[in-house]
């Protein structure tokens, strides 16, 4: 146990380091936020005055210390944008993203496993082709569009629910379908795969042999052994749905994390875009911690030793 | 008697081949051999603007030319930007995905095989990866590398190969305990030899598998990243394009996003049916012996 | 079994240890002594049978003979030549004396590669022959293990069980060995395939001479085939004793429980015999019990059982036995 | 059915509302209902009293204005002379860092003589310094120093007719009245600007009601708002011109002839009728009608692609490549239509479209690496040829990729006399020039496109100002 | 036999992709006696198994004959009344036990819930009915097992809590499909004596299916031995050791190595190889490896014929068995 929670610290510092290193090289590689700051007509003198005040005229290993330092200070910077500490303005837009999030996965986990066990269980009938076309609909749709389309339907034309914006509990709903949808694809597949994997084993006859229905066999065996592989995928969808939704926040207006980071990104606010990476790394991590945990509840095979 | 053997076991396997699978094989290759002879099928120049066609419906004639799909937002036929399109959209998700499968699985090969050391660092250079979102990994690649074709080709191979990396990994452990590759060792093979010819072809399935569904996730993330102004360059189109540049005129235009869209969806359909029908044919248990 | 003949295999003292020795990231800790300190000597065209229940270390001990597995401590040579410690290039050219059958037909050929390119594969990385001599070669080695040389084109899934096993031993056969290691060669063969196998590896020895370690655990198959026979338990010898001897006399406690479990295909036989069942299960090797390994199960045990190791120590007959009251 | 809550969906959040930091859009938009100006200007584009009532050129460089003396800054506390000249030393402090330090820099002090006079001097004889003041928000004081700049920043507070209620950083920003301002009762009980990117979106949430006013309609939209029962079309002339950069320095535009050739080979009419769906007019110089300096007098190129073809032949450019510069914040369709329209006389261009930050750099660095075209949308809100023609073509401009001795003079000159007629000529001079070499080439006078609710009443102004002021529920 | 046999096979017949994979086969099995079902691989013994229990692959269909439990047509039963039927009068266990138990859950609970699919009684009455049957099938320490889960129990250990599960509910008739195969031969014999025991003391009647003619020797009462879908010969033990009726079965007893033989002798070998289902013939199956092939042989399958003392063989040339045992020798 305390190996585990060494190892899964060592890990953890590693791959935060790691992810920090290789936005902040890509990031400064693709220039700096200087000439998005200044107004149409400045001179190059003033261009240079204000890159220098600024600091990215230095060299970037300097930089990179220098931001690291400022970590170590737990000072994660202030953005060169908004004048606002970066770690606040992404705190401010976090709750709307876990917020979103949550919904994207409650329609993800509520459709997509439900539909995956039926895919599973009715292989070969109609419902599980009709299931079929709606997960691969969710599949090959473009977020973009599906997202307007939405807003269009239930927005504009029928009023159901709100357009854009993260004010009322309505205003979630749109969103988290478009958000949801191409999650809820992958657990519909993964759901099916791993039932379908289980189903041939030989527990499954077994349990049949001593009276029990198939749909017996599976609610009180199958599920179970399924959803190791199933835990495996949610885990990774956490952390896709984070900042995954750029752009469907950015559709939606939905002040998350997403569209702050294509922002951030766009205007080279460097720091930001860090902070962002940092939690989004963090978050990841923390919910393959969380799957860990899960599996060992679940399956009393896995102990925490790796 | 093995030839008659052989052929009728041909004949059995293909009895067992759904109706679904055959029709979706059958689409799959008319998508295919359309985007590859675009030139022979598209009715008219992809590029050709014409300003006084813009937005016109399925159907319209202008100056002796019919739209039979209609026109885009500079009256450029709507067929044959869909057609060539396809070559786009299908040769972006191709090719990375054959990058970052050689990416992925060569490493994937490699951490499994050598363990160790290598096997730390590249296992957690995937953690790395996996731990930065793709589409934020690739805007920002895009940003440094530039737009255009073949970088962004590079750009989603080199932001997706830890998929492919993680299953080959977990394959080749699988693979490397096997006798015959222990025979393949004291047959005197060398670690090359017994990668390429023994552990590669037995974990081609599983990977098979991830590519499938990754090749439809590629057209999605090109599209994506035509939506934010960093995918295909203009003129050229991909669906994706052509989709992110239709969705404003969802009210004047329908058939712009339209007829794209409808295409993604039978090849992503497509792809997928056959992906989980390769997939039950390499469970060894669905297989009968 | 004359005086002057080499020994094609030299064990001293080999033990083979898992896990445990990791640094700071290691596993467990626990560690898994599947192999316990074993000597043995195999002649010049002797097949020597290795018995033992299931986890007993057979297979690790096979591993370590052929160079897959490294031991923790001992020596190991094959027609002189050491291997442990060896480098890939010497290890290389020892494994052309030693070659290896695996229990399961079925998992041990590539089912991506046509048998001829299986059976060829030692001669071409080691660039032996090439080209048309290979194919007049594997064609040779096909019709040894009486199969026909165009089979050299088919894949392993359109073959039976046992003539996958066949395959298996041609390759083997391939580099000329001295020695063939057999882990449980039959075991997964049905019986009337298993016949055909045992009569194939007789008739090669005879032809060509080569020296078994045959690992088994059916004992008719171990009599019919072997000339002495090991038993194992837990990473140790406890017996060892020319066939004639061992089934006319079996001396060990554990042994002649295995004789009495394995039944005999005649009911008269099976059923008229004195049985002697064992209970419990086999300790976990990570827990070797103290003292003779045997003892929690051993219907002789006394408290010395539990206490001193007994050593092998030879027999009037010329068996070796570890037993206190043997 | 009148609310008391007005909504406008902005395309982004104000990034920053301290006035004296950005510059952008979107966050002047915002602040400038928090804050007065010290001058501002009228629907015709004329430059009219704010907070100074008066002001008079005491010499070239010094110029003294009145203010006003019955304005008072939300918090009750009186607005001085004091402030003024706090805010006006506090964008050109070095220490502020502001990006728009380069728009006033030409000032060298600011000093309050009494509670109603400040003294501003500049370095040389600037006549464009009053229609930079336009640009300048005046800061309380007492209330900065007493916070700090990045308090403030948070919690901006100014003598505007709104004041800050709430900022969600990057969603929206609430607004409410401020009662005892000075021009009178703000028009709305409340004021709500929305960050909404995607314009889809945005006219998605007028239509439903969500929101009453929506910047940045493209031509393409302005069908669907006018067709709705509920919404209008709001669509103002602007400033603002169209023009096409093309690079005179480097690759094969450097040619003269290439260049003219680009020139004949664009139908601008074409471009507006078309894609801009009529809201556009068709210009012959870099510069639009409400700008001082605009002439009619320079002749435009006409559209004539044989002309054009003739002249890539001669120049012996026929399948030249040439880069088009371009990132997602230009109208993509326009940039097509261009290119296609310029590869129809001969030569070969290619679009490069990359990020906004890349896309500066590189249109902003050396010549070699500029592309040779690029759009762009130019204002100065500033409404004066000096603030286009002169950081886009006077040579070593961050902008230009030209030189022209002669042209450098002339703008120059022009940019150091106060005398307007003077001015003129020389604009209407460099126009001439520009003409000749063009080193750029203008293509259409952009108009505004609003979308509001049927019964807002609000008339866009030139330089693209949305003061909540100036709007109304019709009654 | 048995005038009144508790489990009767009549003809049954399973269908895989259109080949007749068990074609026709017949047995009975008495109260109280052990019928082992012999044959190489791939002959359809499993398939059998899974059709007494109705719980045929997908791909596989019963395309004739009955299977009579005490004279109940079990194939006439719906899916319901079939449920009803398993683990309380039929039950089986099979080759892997591990792999036979849910891993997640613990084996009290799964002993447990097969005694509560059947009866309505409390939690804490099927745990100590589940206790019971561990002792039962002589684990020591029952108390402590009922919490352990399936990979902390040895295999020998897993087949007897299958077995637990089996008989929780007292069936009548227990099918073993290679119950041993998977185990040691230590484990083997107890399991083995387990369940000899089992026949003993409760009457369970035994369908166990092996391909271990030692096994057969042991425990069987009666031995049928099937060949490519189709019975051979079947006979009682003795009978069928001492004196095979079949050429198959005749071979393949010769093909185990006997104390008798001397070493490193040729063992006997039937050439060939079972055939595949499409490649089955309209005569006897095993007429292309047997010695004594005629043509008949391949033209007529042969019927099974009554040799007396319950012995039965499908052989054209019953009287020649002394040819092969000739050969075989
Ligand atoms: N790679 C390994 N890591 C850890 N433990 C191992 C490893 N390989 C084998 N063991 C353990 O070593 C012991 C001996 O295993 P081995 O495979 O040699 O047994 P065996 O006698 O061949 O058994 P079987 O008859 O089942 O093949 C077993 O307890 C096994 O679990
Ligand atoms: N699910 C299935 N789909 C197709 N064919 C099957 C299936 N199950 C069994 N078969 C075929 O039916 C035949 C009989 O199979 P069965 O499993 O009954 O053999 P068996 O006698 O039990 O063999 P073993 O001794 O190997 O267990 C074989 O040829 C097998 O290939
Ligand atoms: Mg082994
Ligand atoms: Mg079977």
């Amino acid at each position: 146990m305390l190996n585990y929670a060494v190892q899964r610290l060592i890990q953890a510092i590693v791959a935060i380091f790691g992810v920090l290193t290789i936005v902040f090289v890509v990031m400064h590689l693709s220039g700096d936020p200087t000439l998005l700051l200044v107004p149409q007509d400045a001179s190059a003198e003033m261009i240079a005055e204000l890159r220098h005040q600024l600091g990215f005229d230095r060299p970037i290993h300097i930089q990179y210390l220098d931001y690291l330092y400022g970590l170590t200070q737990l000072d994660f910077g202030i953005s060169v944008v908004q004048r606002v500490p970066a770690l606040d303005i992404v705190a401010s837009r976090l709750p709307y993203t876990i917020q979103l999030a949550a919904g994207a996965l409650v329609v993800a986990i509520g459709i997509g496993i439900p539909a995956g066990i039926v895919m599973a269980t009715m292989r070969g009938s109609a419902i599980e082709r009709i299931l079929t076309a709606i997960v691969v609909t969710g599949q090959s749709v473009p977020t973009f569009l599906s997202a307007i389309l939405l807003i269009f339907i239930f927005g504009v034309t029928l009023r159901w629910l709100p357009t854009s914006g993260a004010g009322e509990l309505s205003a979630m709903i749109l969103p988290s379908i478009a958000l949801g949808a191409l999650s809820m694809s992958t657990f519909a597949r993964m759901t099916r795969i791993a039932i379908i994997d289980e189903l041939g084993k030989d527990y499954v006859r077994a349990g049949r042999a001593r009276g029990l229905s198939l749909g017996q066999v599976v609610f009180r065996h199958v599920l179970r052994n399924a959803s190791i592989p199933v835990i495996t995928i949610a885990a990774l969808e956490i952390g896709n749905l984070l900042a995954g939704a750029v752009i469907i926040e950015t559709v939606f207006a939905w002040p998350g994390i997403g569209q702050l980071a294509i922002q951030s990104i766009q205007s080279r606010d460097f720091l930001v875009v860090q902070v962002i990476v940092l939690l989004i790394s963090f978050v990841y991590v923390l919910t393959s911690v969380l799957a860990d945990l899960v599996y060992v509840v679940v399956d009393p095979r896995i102990r925490l030793v790796r | 008697m093995s030839v008659i053997a052989s052929a009728h076991a041909v004949r059995q396997r293909l009895r067992r081949v759904p109706l679904s699978v055959i029709v979706v094989s059958i689409l799959l290759s008319v998508i295919i051999l359309l985007a590859i002879f675009a030139p022979f099928f598209a009715p008219a120049d992809p590029n050709n603007q014409t300003l006084l066609a813009r937005l016109k419906p399925p159907g319209f004639s202008y100056r002796g030319i019919t739209y039979w799909l209609g026109t885009d937002d500079l009256g450029r036929d709507l067929i044959s930007r869909t057609l060539y399109g396809a070559r786009i959209s299908l040769g972006v998700a191709v090719l990375s995905v054959v990058v970052s499968t050689l990416v992925g699985v060569s490493l994937g090969m490699l951490a499994g095989w050598f363990r160790g050391w290598t096997e730390t660092i590249i296992m957690r250079l995937v953690d790395i990866m996996m731990s930065i979102p793709a589409i934020l990994l690739a805007v920002l690649t895009v940003a440094v590398l530039g737009p255009g074709f073949l970088k962004l080709v590079l750009v989603l191979g080199l932001t997706r190969w830890p998929r492919y990396t993680r299953v080959a990994y977990a394959q080749t452990l699988q693979v490397s305990n096997l006798p015959f590759i222990k025979a393949s060792e004291l047959a005197g093979a060398g670690a090359v030899r017994i990668l390429f010819h023994h552990v590669l072809p037995n974990i081609a399935g599983p990977i098979l598998i991830v590519a499938t569904a990754e090749f439809g996730l590629m057209i999605l993330m090109e599209s994506g990243l035509s939506f934010l102004g960093l995918g295909i360059q203009p003129p050229s189109a991909s669906w994706g394009s052509i989709m992110s540049v239709g969705r404003q005129y969802l009210e004047r235009a329908w058939w712009i996003v339209a007829v794209p869209g409808v295409c993604l969806f039978l090849l992503v359909f497509s792809v997928n049916v056959l992906g989980d029908w390769l997939r039950d044919q390499l469970d060894p248990r669905s297989r009968s012996r | 079994m004359t005086e002057n003949q080499q020994n094609v295999l030299e064990l001293r003292d080999v033990a083979v240890h898992f896990g445990g020795r990791g640094g700071l990231l290691g596993s467990s800790g626990v560690v898994v002594k599947a192999v316990n300190g074993v000597d043995l000597d195999i002649r010049k065209a002797e097949t020597v049978a290795l018995v033992g229940e299931s986890g007993c270390g057979k297979s690790t001990l096979s591993n370590t003979i052929v160079g897959l597995q490294a031991p923790v401590s001992g020596s190991v040579k094959i027609s002189g030549e050491e291997v442990v410690g060896a480098d890939r290039r010497k290890l290389n050219d020892i494994r052309r004396k030693v070659q290896m059958i695996f229990q399961d037909p079925a998992l041990s050929l590539d089912p991506r590669s046509t048998i001829g390119a299986t059976i060829g594969e030692p001669l071409i990385v080691r660039g032996i022959v090439r080209g048309k001599a290979l194919k007049e070669r594997v064609g040779e080695l096909l019709t040894q293990v009486g199969l026909r040389p165009e089979h050299a084109d088919r894949y392993p899934h359109q073959f039976s069980g046992g003539q996958r096993q066949r395959v298996v031993i041609a390759r083997a056969l391939a580099l000329e060995p001295d020695l063939l290691i057999c882990d449980e060669p039959v075991s997964a063969l049905d019986v009337s395939v298993r016949a055909q196998i045992l009569n194939l590896l007789v008739a090669l020895q005879q032809r060509m001479g080569v020296s078994y370690l045959f690992v088994s655990h059916d004992l008719s198959v171990v009599r019919h085939i072997c000339d002495r026979v090991v038993v194992m338990y837990l990473g140790r010898f406890v017996e060892i004793a020319d066939r004639d001897t061992f089934f006319a006399d079996p001396k060990h406690p554990y042994t002649r429980a295995l004789m009495s479990a394995v039944p005999e295909a005649d009911p008269v036989v099976q059923r008229g015999k004195q049985r002697f069942i064992l209970q419990g299960e086999l300790p976990s090797p990570a827990n070797i019990p103290s003292g003779c390994a045997f003892h929690t199960r051993c219907p002789l045990a006394t408290e010395i059982c539990s206490k001193v190791r007994p050593e092998l120590t030879p027999r009037p007959d010329g068996a070796r036995v570890a037993c206190h009251h043997a | 059915q009148t609310k008391d809550t007005l909504t406008i969906d902005l395309p982004n959040d104000a990034a920053t509302l301290d006035p004296h930091l950005q510059w952008n859009t979107d966050s002047y938009t915002v602040y400038r209902n928090i804050f007065d100006n010290l001058l501002t200007r009228d629907t015709s584009g004329k430059i009219v009293p704010q907070i100074a009532t008066e002001w008079t050129y005491d010499n070239d460089t010094t110029i003294t204005f009145k203010i006003r003396d019955d304005v008072t800054f939300q918090d009750g506390t009186k607005l001085t002379a004091e402030d003024v000249a706090f805010s006006i030393g506090r964008i050109i402090d070095p220490a502020l860092k502001s990006p728009q330090l380069s728009q006033f820099d030409q000032i060298a002090t600011a000093e309050a003589v009494d509670a109603t006079t400040v003294k501003v001097t500049t370095k040389s004889a600037y006549p464009a310094l009053l229609a930079q003041l336009v640009k300048l928000s005046i800061v309380p004081k007492a209330y900065v120093e007493k916070v700090g700049d990045q308090e403030f920043n948070l919690n901006p507070m100014g003598s505007g007719p709104y004041k800050l209620v709430e900022w969600q950083k990057g969603i929206a920003t609430n607004l409410e009245a401020y009662d005892d301002y000075w021009r009178g009762q703000p028009p709305f009980e409340k004021v709500v600007f929305r960050a909404v990117p995607d314009v889809s979106t945005r006219i998605a949430d007028l239509k439903t009601g969500k929101a009453d006013l929506v910047r940045d309609v493209p031509p393409d939209q302005a069908s669907t708002i006018e067709s709705d029962s509920n919404t209008k079309l709001l669509s103002g002339e602007t400033e603002r011109v169209g023009y096409l950069y093309i690079n005179a320095e480097a690759g094969p535009t450097k040619d003269l002839r290439v260049r003219q050739a680009i020139a004949y080979a664009i139908d601008k009419q074409g471009l507006v009728d078309a894609l801009l769906e009529g809201y556009g007019k068709a210009v012959d110089i870099v510069g639009a009608e409400p700008i001082f300096g605009y002439t009619e007098e320079v002749e435009g190129y006409p559209y004539d692609p044989a002309k054009a073809a003739e002249l890539v032949k001669e120049a012996g450019a026929e399948g030249a490549t040439v880069e088009f510069l371009t990132s997602p914040s230009y109208p993509r369709a326009l940039v097509e239509a261009i290119q296609q329209m310029v590869n129809e006389v001969g030569l070969n261009v290619t679009i490069s479209s990359s990020d906004q930050a890349t896309f500066l750099k590189r249109r902003q660095g050396d010549a070699e690496n500029a592309g040779g075209m690029a759009f762009g949308a130019w204002s100065c809100a500033c409404q004066d040829a000096d603030g286009i023609i002169f950081p886009l073509f006077r040579s070593g401009s961050i902008w230009a990729k030209y030189k022209n001795e002669k042209y450098d003079a002339l703008v120059d000159e022009a940019r150091t006399i106060l005398d307007e007629e003077k001015r003129k000529e020389l604009y209407k001079q460099a126009y001439e020039i520009l003409r000749e070499d063009v080193p750029g080439l203008g293509l259409y006078q952009v108009y505004a496109l609003y979308g509001a609710a049927k019964n807002l009443q609000w008339e866009p102004s030139a330089n693209e100002a949305m003061f909540v002021m100036d709007m109304s529920w019709q009654q | 036999m048995d005038p009144r046999p508790l489990l009767s096979v009549e003809d049954l017949t399973i269908e895989i992709d259109g080949a007749n994979v068990v074609d026709g086969i017949s047995f009975t099995v008495a109260p109280g006696k052990v019928m082992a079902l012999v044959g190489e691989s791939g002959c359809g013994k499993s398939l059998t198994s899974y059709a007494m229990l109705g719980l045929l692959p997908p791909a596989a269909r019963r395309s004739g004959g009955n299977i009579r439990l005490d004279g109940r047509d079990l194939t006439a039963l719906s899916e319901r009344e079939f449920r009803k039927a398993r683990g309380k009068d039929i039950s089986i266990i099979f080759q892997e036990p591990s792999a036979s138990l849910d891993p997640l859950t613990t084996v009290g609970a799964q002993i447990a819930a097969a005694y509560r699919t059947h009866h309505k009684v409390s939690r804490t009455e099927a745990y100590a009915k589940a206790r019971q049957m561990l002792a039962d099938v002589g684990i020591p320490d029952p108390d402590r097992r009922l919490h352990q889960y399936p990979f902390e129990l040895s295999g020998g250990m897993c087949q007897r809590i299958m077995i637990s599960i089996a008989l929780i509910c007292s069936p009548r008739v227990l099918v073993a499909d290679e119950p041993t195969t998977a185990l040691d031969v230590t484990i083997q014999a107890q399991i083995l004596d387990l369940m000899k025991k089992l026949v003993a003391d409760r009457g369970t009647a035994i369908v166990i299916i092996t391909h271990d003619m030692g096994v057969v020797a042991d425990i069987a009462d009666d031995v049928a031995v099937m060949y490519a879908g189709r019975i051979a010969e079947v006979a009682p033990v003795e009978a069928l050791f001492e004196k095979p009726r079949h050429p198959y079965t005749a071979l393949l007893l010769a093909s185990v190595p006997k104390l008798s033989d001397a070493p490193k002798a040729d063992l006997a070998t039937i050439e060939g190889r079972v055939p595949t289902p499409n490649e089955f013939g309209a005569g006897c199956r095993f007429a292309d490896r047997c010695p004594l092939a005629t043509e008949k042989c391949r033209a007529e399958q042969p019927p099974l014929f009554d040799c007396g003392g319950g012995h039965r063989s499908a052989c054209w040339h019953i009287d020649r068995m002394a040819e092969i045992r000739e050969i075989a020798a």
